[in-house]
Protein backbone atom coordinates (compact mmCIF):
# COMPACT_ATOMS: atom_id res chain seq x y z
CA UNK A 1 0.00 0.00 0.00
CA UNK A 2 0.80 3.62 -0.45
CA UNK A 3 0.77 6.47 1.68
CA UNK A 4 1.14 10.20 1.40
CA UNK A 5 3.85 12.17 3.62
CA UNK A 6 3.97 15.62 4.41
CA UNK A 7 6.38 17.38 6.80
CA UNK A 8 7.14 20.55 8.30
CA UNK A 9 9.85 22.92 9.20
CA UNK A 10 12.90 21.02 9.93
CA UNK A 11 11.68 18.00 8.97
CA UNK A 12 9.93 19.10 5.70
CA UNK A 13 13.86 20.50 4.74
CA UNK A 14 15.33 16.68 5.14
CA UNK A 15 12.68 15.32 2.94
CA UNK A 16 13.09 18.18 0.48
CA UNK A 17 13.21 17.57 -2.73
CA UNK A 18 11.80 13.05 -2.12
CA UNK A 19 9.09 11.41 -3.42
CA UNK A 20 6.32 12.50 -0.76
CA UNK A 21 4.72 9.05 -1.09
CA UNK A 22 5.51 5.67 0.88
CA UNK A 23 5.25 2.44 0.09
CA UNK A 24 4.81 -0.05 2.72
CA UNK A 25 3.44 -3.46 3.56
CA UNK A 26 -0.44 -3.84 4.09
CA UNK A 27 -1.26 -3.20 7.12
CA UNK A 28 2.06 -1.36 8.36
CA UNK A 29 1.57 0.90 11.28
CA UNK A 30 2.63 4.39 11.47
CA UNK A 31 6.12 3.24 13.58
CA UNK A 32 6.98 1.33 10.58
CA UNK A 33 6.73 4.44 8.48
CA UNK A 34 8.79 6.38 10.71
CA UNK A 35 11.05 3.55 10.16
CA UNK A 36 10.97 3.33 6.84
CA UNK A 37 11.58 7.00 6.43
CA UNK A 38 14.74 6.85 8.76
CA UNK A 39 16.15 4.24 6.70
CA UNK A 40 15.71 6.40 3.52
CA UNK A 41 16.77 9.55 5.74
CA UNK A 42 19.09 9.09 8.38
CA UNK A 43 19.42 12.76 9.51
CA UNK A 44 15.46 11.90 10.60
CA UNK A 45 16.91 10.07 13.66
CA UNK A 46 17.70 12.79 15.76
CA UNK A 47 14.34 14.10 15.69
CA UNK A 48 12.99 10.27 16.50
CA UNK A 49 12.15 10.96 20.17
CA UNK A 50 10.62 14.83 19.41
CA UNK A 51 7.93 14.50 16.37
CA UNK A 52 4.79 13.35 16.59
CA UNK A 53 2.53 11.30 14.01
CA UNK A 54 -0.75 12.44 12.15
CA UNK A 55 -2.79 10.05 10.43
CA UNK A 56 -5.34 11.93 7.93
CA UNK A 57 -4.97 14.94 10.14
CA UNK A 58 -5.17 13.58 13.75
CA UNK A 59 -2.27 12.75 15.96
CA UNK A 60 -1.96 8.74 16.31
CA UNK A 61 0.28 6.87 18.36
CA UNK A 62 3.30 4.83 16.87
CA UNK A 63 1.41 1.39 16.62
CA UNK A 64 -1.77 3.15 14.69
CA UNK A 65 -2.12 1.09 11.58
CA UNK A 66 -2.60 2.87 8.55
CA UNK A 67 -4.63 2.27 5.49
CA UNK A 68 -3.50 2.54 1.32
CA UNK A 69 -4.26 6.64 0.79
CA UNK A 70 -3.46 7.42 4.68
CA UNK A 71 -1.85 10.99 4.72
CA UNK A 72 0.67 10.50 7.18
CA UNK A 73 2.27 14.31 8.63
CA UNK A 74 5.51 14.38 10.54
CA UNK A 75 5.21 16.98 12.86
CA UNK A 76 7.92 18.57 15.12
CA UNK A 77 7.31 21.09 18.01
CA UNK A 78 5.14 23.82 17.15
CA UNK A 79 6.68 26.87 17.10
CA UNK A 80 3.20 29.06 16.34
CA UNK A 81 2.22 32.78 17.69
CA UNK B 1 -23.39 34.39 16.96
CA UNK B 2 -21.30 33.30 13.49
CA UNK B 3 -18.87 36.47 13.19
CA UNK B 4 -16.04 34.40 14.57
CA UNK B 5 -12.99 34.12 12.20
CA UNK B 6 -10.57 31.04 12.48
CA UNK B 7 -8.12 31.80 9.78
CA UNK B 8 -4.79 30.89 8.43
CA UNK B 9 -3.50 33.82 5.85
CA UNK B 10 -0.44 34.27 3.72
CA UNK B 11 1.42 37.40 4.68
CA UNK B 12 0.50 39.49 7.60
CA UNK B 13 -2.88 39.53 9.37
CA UNK B 14 -4.92 42.61 9.37
CA UNK B 15 -5.84 43.04 12.71
CA UNK B 16 -9.43 44.95 11.36
CA UNK B 17 -10.01 41.65 10.26
CA UNK B 18 -11.20 40.88 14.00
CA UNK B 19 -13.38 43.93 14.16
CA UNK B 20 -16.55 41.86 13.06
CA UNK B 21 -16.54 40.37 16.34
CA UNK B 22 -18.47 43.48 18.13
CA UNK B 23 -21.68 42.83 19.03
CA UNK B 24 -24.18 44.98 20.93
CA UNK B 25 -24.45 42.56 23.65
CA UNK B 26 -20.88 42.14 24.43
CA UNK B 27 -19.35 45.11 26.46
CA UNK B 28 -15.34 44.15 26.81
CA UNK B 29 -13.19 43.03 23.75
CA UNK B 30 -9.81 41.56 24.38
CA UNK B 31 -7.41 41.23 21.50
CA UNK B 32 -3.35 39.86 21.55
CA UNK B 33 -1.52 40.49 18.70
CA UNK B 34 2.06 39.08 18.18
CA UNK B 35 4.28 40.70 16.40
CA UNK B 36 7.35 39.98 14.65
CA UNK B 37 10.13 41.20 17.02
CA UNK B 38 13.80 42.63 16.08
CA UNK B 39 15.47 40.46 18.27
CA UNK B 40 15.18 36.82 19.20
CA UNK B 41 15.19 35.60 22.75
CA UNK B 42 19.01 34.61 22.22
CA UNK B 43 19.85 38.48 21.24
CA UNK B 44 20.42 37.84 17.12
CA UNK B 45 19.14 40.67 15.36
CA UNK B 46 15.92 39.38 13.44
CA UNK B 47 15.42 40.13 9.68
CA UNK B 48 11.95 38.58 9.74
CA UNK B 49 10.41 35.04 10.32
CA UNK B 50 8.69 32.42 8.24
CA UNK B 51 6.07 30.47 8.89
CA UNK B 52 4.45 27.44 7.98
CA UNK B 53 0.72 25.53 9.38
CA UNK B 54 -0.80 21.98 8.52
CA UNK B 55 -3.68 24.07 7.57
CA UNK B 56 -6.84 22.26 7.82
CA UNK B 57 -5.55 20.53 11.31
CA UNK B 58 -4.05 24.10 13.12
CA UNK B 59 -8.07 25.70 12.01
CA UNK B 60 -9.46 22.28 13.53
CA UNK B 61 -7.34 23.19 16.84
CA UNK B 62 -8.50 26.94 16.21
CA UNK B 63 -11.87 26.14 16.85
CA UNK B 64 -10.93 23.19 19.14
CA UNK B 65 -9.55 25.95 21.43
CA UNK B 66 -12.63 28.22 20.99
CA UNK B 67 -14.61 25.52 22.17
CA UNK B 68 -12.44 25.08 25.55
CA UNK B 69 -12.57 28.51 25.72
CA UNK B 70 -16.14 28.56 26.27
CA UNK B 71 -16.09 25.32 28.06
CA UNK B 72 -14.25 27.75 30.79
CA UNK B 73 -15.11 31.09 30.50
CA UNK B 74 -18.70 31.32 29.65
CA UNK B 75 -20.45 32.83 26.49
CA UNK B 76 -17.59 34.32 24.85
CA UNK B 77 -16.85 34.67 21.25
CA UNK B 78 -13.76 34.22 19.90
CA UNK B 79 -11.58 34.81 16.39
CA UNK B 80 -8.10 33.54 15.92
CA UNK B 81 -5.89 34.14 13.18
CA UNK B 82 -2.41 33.17 11.83
CA UNK B 83 0.14 34.38 9.59
CA UNK B 84 1.82 31.60 6.75
CA UNK B 85 4.79 32.80 4.83
CA UNK B 86 7.47 35.18 5.16
CA UNK B 87 7.18 38.05 7.61
CA UNK B 88 9.09 40.87 8.40
CA UNK B 89 10.09 43.07 11.85
CA UNK B 90 6.79 44.37 13.26
CA UNK B 91 4.32 42.51 10.84
CA UNK B 92 1.50 40.80 12.66
CA UNK B 93 1.72 36.66 13.20
CA UNK B 94 -1.03 36.20 14.93
CA UNK B 95 -3.88 37.68 16.16
CA UNK B 96 -6.56 36.70 18.90
CA UNK B 97 -9.79 38.31 19.57
CA UNK B 98 -12.54 37.64 22.56
CA UNK B 99 -15.64 39.16 22.88
CA UNK B 100 -17.83 38.48 26.21
CA UNK B 101 -20.43 40.45 28.01
CA UNK B 102 -17.71 41.34 30.63
CA UNK B 103 -14.07 42.08 30.68
CA UNK B 104 -12.81 39.26 32.92
CA UNK B 105 -13.87 36.74 30.56
CA UNK B 106 -13.10 38.27 27.33
CA UNK B 107 -9.12 38.25 29.50
CA UNK B 108 -9.52 34.82 30.33
CA UNK B 109 -10.56 33.51 26.73
CA UNK B 110 -8.20 35.68 25.03
CA UNK B 111 -5.10 34.50 27.07
CA UNK B 112 -6.49 30.65 27.13
CA UNK B 113 -6.37 30.45 23.38
CA UNK B 114 -2.79 32.36 22.68
CA UNK B 115 -1.31 29.82 25.02
CA UNK B 116 -2.80 27.34 24.09
CA UNK B 117 -2.00 28.10 20.04
CA UNK B 118 1.58 28.25 21.04
CA UNK B 119 1.38 25.06 22.85
CA UNK B 120 -0.95 23.26 20.35
CA UNK B 121 -1.46 24.11 16.96
CA UNK B 122 0.59 22.66 14.33
CA UNK B 123 2.28 25.89 13.02
CA UNK B 124 5.95 26.29 12.88
CA UNK B 125 8.40 29.29 12.69
CA UNK B 126 11.55 30.49 11.12
CA UNK B 127 13.58 32.73 12.46
CA UNK B 128 15.69 34.54 9.55
CA UNK B 129 18.82 36.49 11.25
CA UNK B 130 20.39 39.67 9.63
CA UNK B 131 23.82 38.24 9.51
CA UNK B 132 22.54 35.58 6.89
CA UNK B 133 21.82 32.12 8.37
CA UNK B 134 18.05 31.29 9.80
CA UNK B 135 16.66 28.97 12.39
CA UNK B 136 13.52 26.84 13.58
CA UNK B 137 12.37 27.69 16.73
CA UNK B 138 9.81 25.84 18.93
CA UNK B 139 7.89 26.96 21.58
CA UNK B 140 8.99 24.21 23.66
CA UNK C 1 9.03 55.49 23.30
CA UNK C 2 6.76 58.47 23.83
CA UNK C 3 4.64 57.13 21.48
CA UNK C 4 2.20 56.11 24.52
CA UNK C 5 -0.96 58.21 24.46
CA UNK C 6 -3.41 59.36 27.58
CA UNK C 7 -6.47 60.71 26.22
CA UNK C 8 -10.03 61.60 27.01
CA UNK C 9 -11.90 62.28 23.72
CA UNK C 10 -14.87 63.84 22.95
CA UNK C 11 -17.41 61.02 21.35
CA UNK C 12 -16.55 57.40 20.88
CA UNK C 13 -13.19 56.40 20.63
CA UNK C 14 -11.43 55.04 17.84
CA UNK C 15 -9.43 52.08 18.35
CA UNK C 16 -6.59 52.88 15.80
CA UNK C 17 -5.42 55.85 18.02
CA UNK C 18 -3.66 52.74 19.81
CA UNK C 19 -1.87 52.21 17.13
CA UNK C 20 1.02 53.87 16.92
CA UNK C 21 1.94 52.15 20.62
CA UNK C 22 3.50 49.21 18.32
CA UNK C 23 6.99 49.09 17.78
CA UNK C 24 9.78 46.50 16.24
CA UNK C 25 11.02 45.64 20.10
CA UNK C 26 7.69 44.62 21.30
CA UNK C 27 6.39 41.42 20.54
CA UNK C 28 2.97 41.19 22.59
CA UNK C 29 0.18 43.68 22.03
CA UNK C 30 -3.09 43.41 23.82
CA UNK C 31 -6.22 45.60 23.68
CA UNK C 32 -9.04 46.06 25.74
CA UNK C 33 -11.72 47.87 24.64
CA UNK C 34 -14.97 48.70 26.97
CA UNK C 35 -17.89 48.74 24.33
CA UNK C 36 -21.78 50.24 25.28
CA UNK C 37 -23.83 47.02 25.66
CA UNK C 38 -27.59 47.16 24.98
CA UNK C 39 -28.39 46.08 28.25
CA UNK C 40 -27.60 47.12 31.58
CA UNK C 41 -26.43 45.07 34.21
CA UNK C 42 -30.05 45.05 36.07
CA UNK C 43 -31.92 43.98 32.79
CA UNK C 44 -33.07 47.19 31.08
CA UNK C 45 -32.50 47.86 27.75
CA UNK C 46 -29.60 50.92 27.34
CA UNK C 47 -29.84 53.27 24.47
CA UNK C 48 -26.71 54.92 25.34
CA UNK C 49 -24.60 56.22 27.83
CA UNK C 50 -23.22 59.57 28.82
CA UNK C 51 -20.07 60.27 30.12
CA UNK C 52 -18.27 62.78 32.24
CA UNK C 53 -14.70 63.01 33.40
CA UNK C 54 -12.47 65.55 35.78
CA UNK C 55 -10.55 65.98 32.79
CA UNK C 56 -6.90 66.61 34.28
CA UNK C 57 -6.81 65.16 37.42
CA UNK C 58 -8.13 61.70 35.27
CA UNK C 59 -5.26 62.12 32.51
CA UNK C 60 -2.71 62.21 36.04
CA UNK C 61 -4.39 59.25 36.90
CA UNK C 62 -3.99 57.22 33.62
CA UNK C 63 -0.57 58.16 33.68
CA UNK C 64 0.17 56.89 37.41
CA UNK C 65 -1.72 53.44 36.83
CA UNK C 66 1.01 53.26 33.67
CA UNK C 67 3.65 53.84 36.28
CA UNK C 68 2.22 51.68 38.04
CA UNK C 69 1.83 48.66 35.50
CA UNK C 70 5.23 49.45 34.90
CA UNK C 71 6.66 48.70 38.74
CA UNK C 72 4.83 45.63 38.46
CA UNK C 73 5.11 43.81 34.94
CA UNK C 74 8.27 45.30 33.98
CA UNK C 75 9.22 47.06 30.75
CA UNK C 76 5.85 47.72 29.12
CA UNK C 77 4.31 50.64 26.83
CA UNK C 78 0.51 51.70 27.83
CA UNK C 79 -2.00 53.98 26.40
CA UNK C 80 -5.21 54.85 27.67
CA UNK C 81 -8.27 56.80 25.88
CA UNK C 82 -11.62 57.33 27.78
CA UNK C 83 -14.33 58.90 25.71
CA UNK C 84 -16.59 61.44 27.44
CA UNK C 85 -20.04 62.96 26.23
CA UNK C 86 -22.86 61.15 24.64
CA UNK C 87 -22.66 57.61 23.45
CA UNK C 88 -24.59 55.20 21.39
CA UNK C 89 -24.94 51.56 21.85
CA UNK C 90 -21.62 49.74 20.35
CA UNK C 91 -19.60 52.77 20.41
CA UNK C 92 -16.01 52.57 22.35
CA UNK C 93 -15.97 54.20 25.27
CA UNK C 94 -12.46 52.99 26.32
CA UNK C 95 -9.32 51.32 24.77
CA UNK C 96 -6.47 50.33 27.10
CA UNK C 97 -3.48 49.01 24.80
CA UNK C 98 -0.41 47.53 26.63
CA UNK C 99 2.61 46.93 24.49
CA UNK C 100 5.51 44.29 25.74
CA UNK C 101 8.48 42.27 24.33
CA UNK C 102 6.38 39.00 25.88
CA UNK C 103 2.75 38.60 25.77
CA UNK C 104 2.55 37.65 30.01
CA UNK C 105 3.79 41.21 30.72
CA UNK C 106 1.17 42.48 27.80
CA UNK C 107 -2.02 40.92 29.04
CA UNK C 108 -1.24 41.35 32.70
CA UNK C 109 -0.45 45.61 32.36
CA UNK C 110 -3.62 45.76 30.37
CA UNK C 111 -5.70 43.77 32.56
CA UNK C 112 -4.22 46.14 36.05
CA UNK C 113 -4.67 48.93 33.72
CA UNK C 114 -8.38 48.74 33.33
CA UNK C 115 -9.40 47.31 36.48
CA UNK C 116 -7.53 50.71 38.06
CA UNK C 117 -8.81 53.53 36.08
CA UNK C 118 -12.69 51.72 36.10
CA UNK C 119 -11.71 51.24 40.25
CA UNK C 120 -9.98 55.44 40.51
CA UNK C 121 -10.02 57.54 37.66
CA UNK C 122 -12.88 60.45 38.18
CA UNK C 123 -15.06 59.66 35.27
CA UNK C 124 -18.61 59.30 35.65
CA UNK C 125 -21.34 57.67 33.90
CA UNK C 126 -25.08 57.74 33.26
CA UNK C 127 -27.14 54.69 31.42
CA UNK C 128 -29.79 56.36 29.23
CA UNK C 129 -32.89 53.55 28.91
CA UNK C 130 -34.69 53.20 25.97
CA UNK C 131 -38.78 53.08 28.75
CA UNK C 132 -36.89 56.72 28.73
CA UNK C 133 -35.37 57.76 32.47
CA UNK C 134 -31.58 57.23 32.81
CA UNK C 135 -29.58 57.09 36.12
CA UNK C 136 -26.00 57.24 37.36
CA UNK C 137 -24.24 54.15 37.67
CA UNK C 138 -20.98 53.37 40.06
CA UNK C 139 -18.63 50.98 39.74
CA UNK C 140 -19.07 50.12 43.33
CA UNK D 1 -12.10 84.06 50.50
CA UNK D 2 -14.01 82.06 48.13
CA UNK D 3 -13.54 79.35 46.37
CA UNK D 4 -14.24 77.91 42.91
CA UNK D 5 -16.93 74.93 43.49
CA UNK D 6 -16.83 71.91 40.72
CA UNK D 7 -19.13 68.75 40.75
CA UNK D 8 -19.97 65.89 38.82
CA UNK D 9 -22.44 63.10 37.92
CA UNK D 10 -25.81 63.28 40.71
CA UNK D 11 -23.64 65.78 42.82
CA UNK D 12 -23.55 68.15 39.81
CA UNK D 13 -26.94 67.95 39.06
CA UNK D 14 -28.09 68.25 42.59
CA UNK D 15 -25.66 71.69 41.95
CA UNK D 16 -27.01 72.73 38.82
CA UNK D 17 -27.75 76.50 37.78
CA UNK D 18 -26.29 77.67 40.74
CA UNK D 19 -23.21 80.19 41.54
CA UNK D 20 -20.26 77.64 41.10
CA UNK D 21 -18.57 80.17 44.00
CA UNK D 22 -18.60 79.82 47.63
CA UNK D 23 -18.25 82.08 50.06
CA UNK D 24 -16.22 80.84 53.06
CA UNK D 25 -14.62 82.57 56.31
CA UNK D 26 -10.83 82.95 55.82
CA UNK D 27 -9.39 79.53 57.24
CA UNK D 28 -12.05 77.11 57.02
CA UNK D 29 -11.47 73.40 56.11
CA UNK D 30 -13.01 71.68 53.22
CA UNK D 31 -15.22 69.98 55.98
CA UNK D 32 -17.05 73.28 56.34
CA UNK D 33 -17.21 73.73 52.93
CA UNK D 34 -19.41 70.80 52.05
CA UNK D 35 -21.42 72.02 55.77
CA UNK D 36 -21.77 75.21 53.53
CA UNK D 37 -23.10 73.47 50.14
CA UNK D 38 -25.29 71.11 52.58
CA UNK D 39 -27.13 74.03 54.06
CA UNK D 40 -27.75 75.98 50.57
CA UNK D 41 -28.45 72.33 48.56
CA UNK D 42 -30.40 69.69 51.27
CA UNK D 43 -30.50 67.07 48.65
CA UNK D 44 -26.41 67.11 49.02
CA UNK D 45 -27.07 65.21 52.83
CA UNK D 46 -27.74 61.48 51.07
CA UNK D 47 -24.28 61.76 49.40
CA UNK D 48 -22.40 63.29 52.54
CA UNK D 49 -21.02 59.36 53.53
CA UNK D 50 -20.18 58.52 49.63
CA UNK D 51 -18.53 61.47 48.24
CA UNK D 52 -14.84 62.92 48.12
CA UNK D 53 -13.39 66.27 48.44
CA UNK D 54 -10.71 67.13 45.69
CA UNK D 55 -8.74 70.39 46.52
CA UNK D 56 -6.86 72.26 43.14
CA UNK D 57 -7.25 68.34 41.71
CA UNK D 58 -6.35 66.08 44.48
CA UNK D 59 -8.10 64.22 47.00
CA UNK D 60 -7.72 65.78 50.27
CA UNK D 61 -10.04 65.02 53.79
CA UNK D 62 -12.56 67.01 55.24
CA UNK D 63 -9.60 68.82 57.58
CA UNK D 64 -7.62 70.13 54.46
CA UNK D 65 -6.92 73.62 55.00
CA UNK D 66 -8.54 75.81 51.92
CA UNK D 67 -7.05 79.50 50.48
CA UNK D 68 -8.44 82.28 48.59
CA UNK D 69 -8.92 80.59 44.75
CA UNK D 70 -9.50 77.06 45.53
CA UNK D 71 -10.89 74.96 43.07
CA UNK D 72 -12.98 72.42 45.16
CA UNK D 73 -14.15 69.33 43.55
CA UNK D 74 -17.34 66.91 44.50
CA UNK D 75 -16.22 63.58 43.53
CA UNK D 76 -19.21 60.93 44.05
CA UNK D 77 -18.10 57.18 43.67
CA UNK D 78 -16.92 56.80 40.20
CA UNK D 79 -18.06 55.23 37.05
CA UNK D 80 -15.65 55.04 34.31
CA UNK D 81 -14.56 52.15 31.84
Amino acid sequence: MNVRVVAFANVREILEGSPRSLDLPLGACAGEAWNALETLFPALCAHRSSVRIARNGRIVSLDESLRDGDELAILPPVGGG
Amino acid sequence: MDRELFSIVRGPVDPRCLDPLASDAQGGIVTFLGVVRNCSDDGLTVAGLTYEAYEAPALREFETIADEARERFGEVRLSIVHAVGELDVGAVAVAVAAAAEHRSAAFDACRYAIDELKRRAPIWKKERYTRGDSRWKSNE
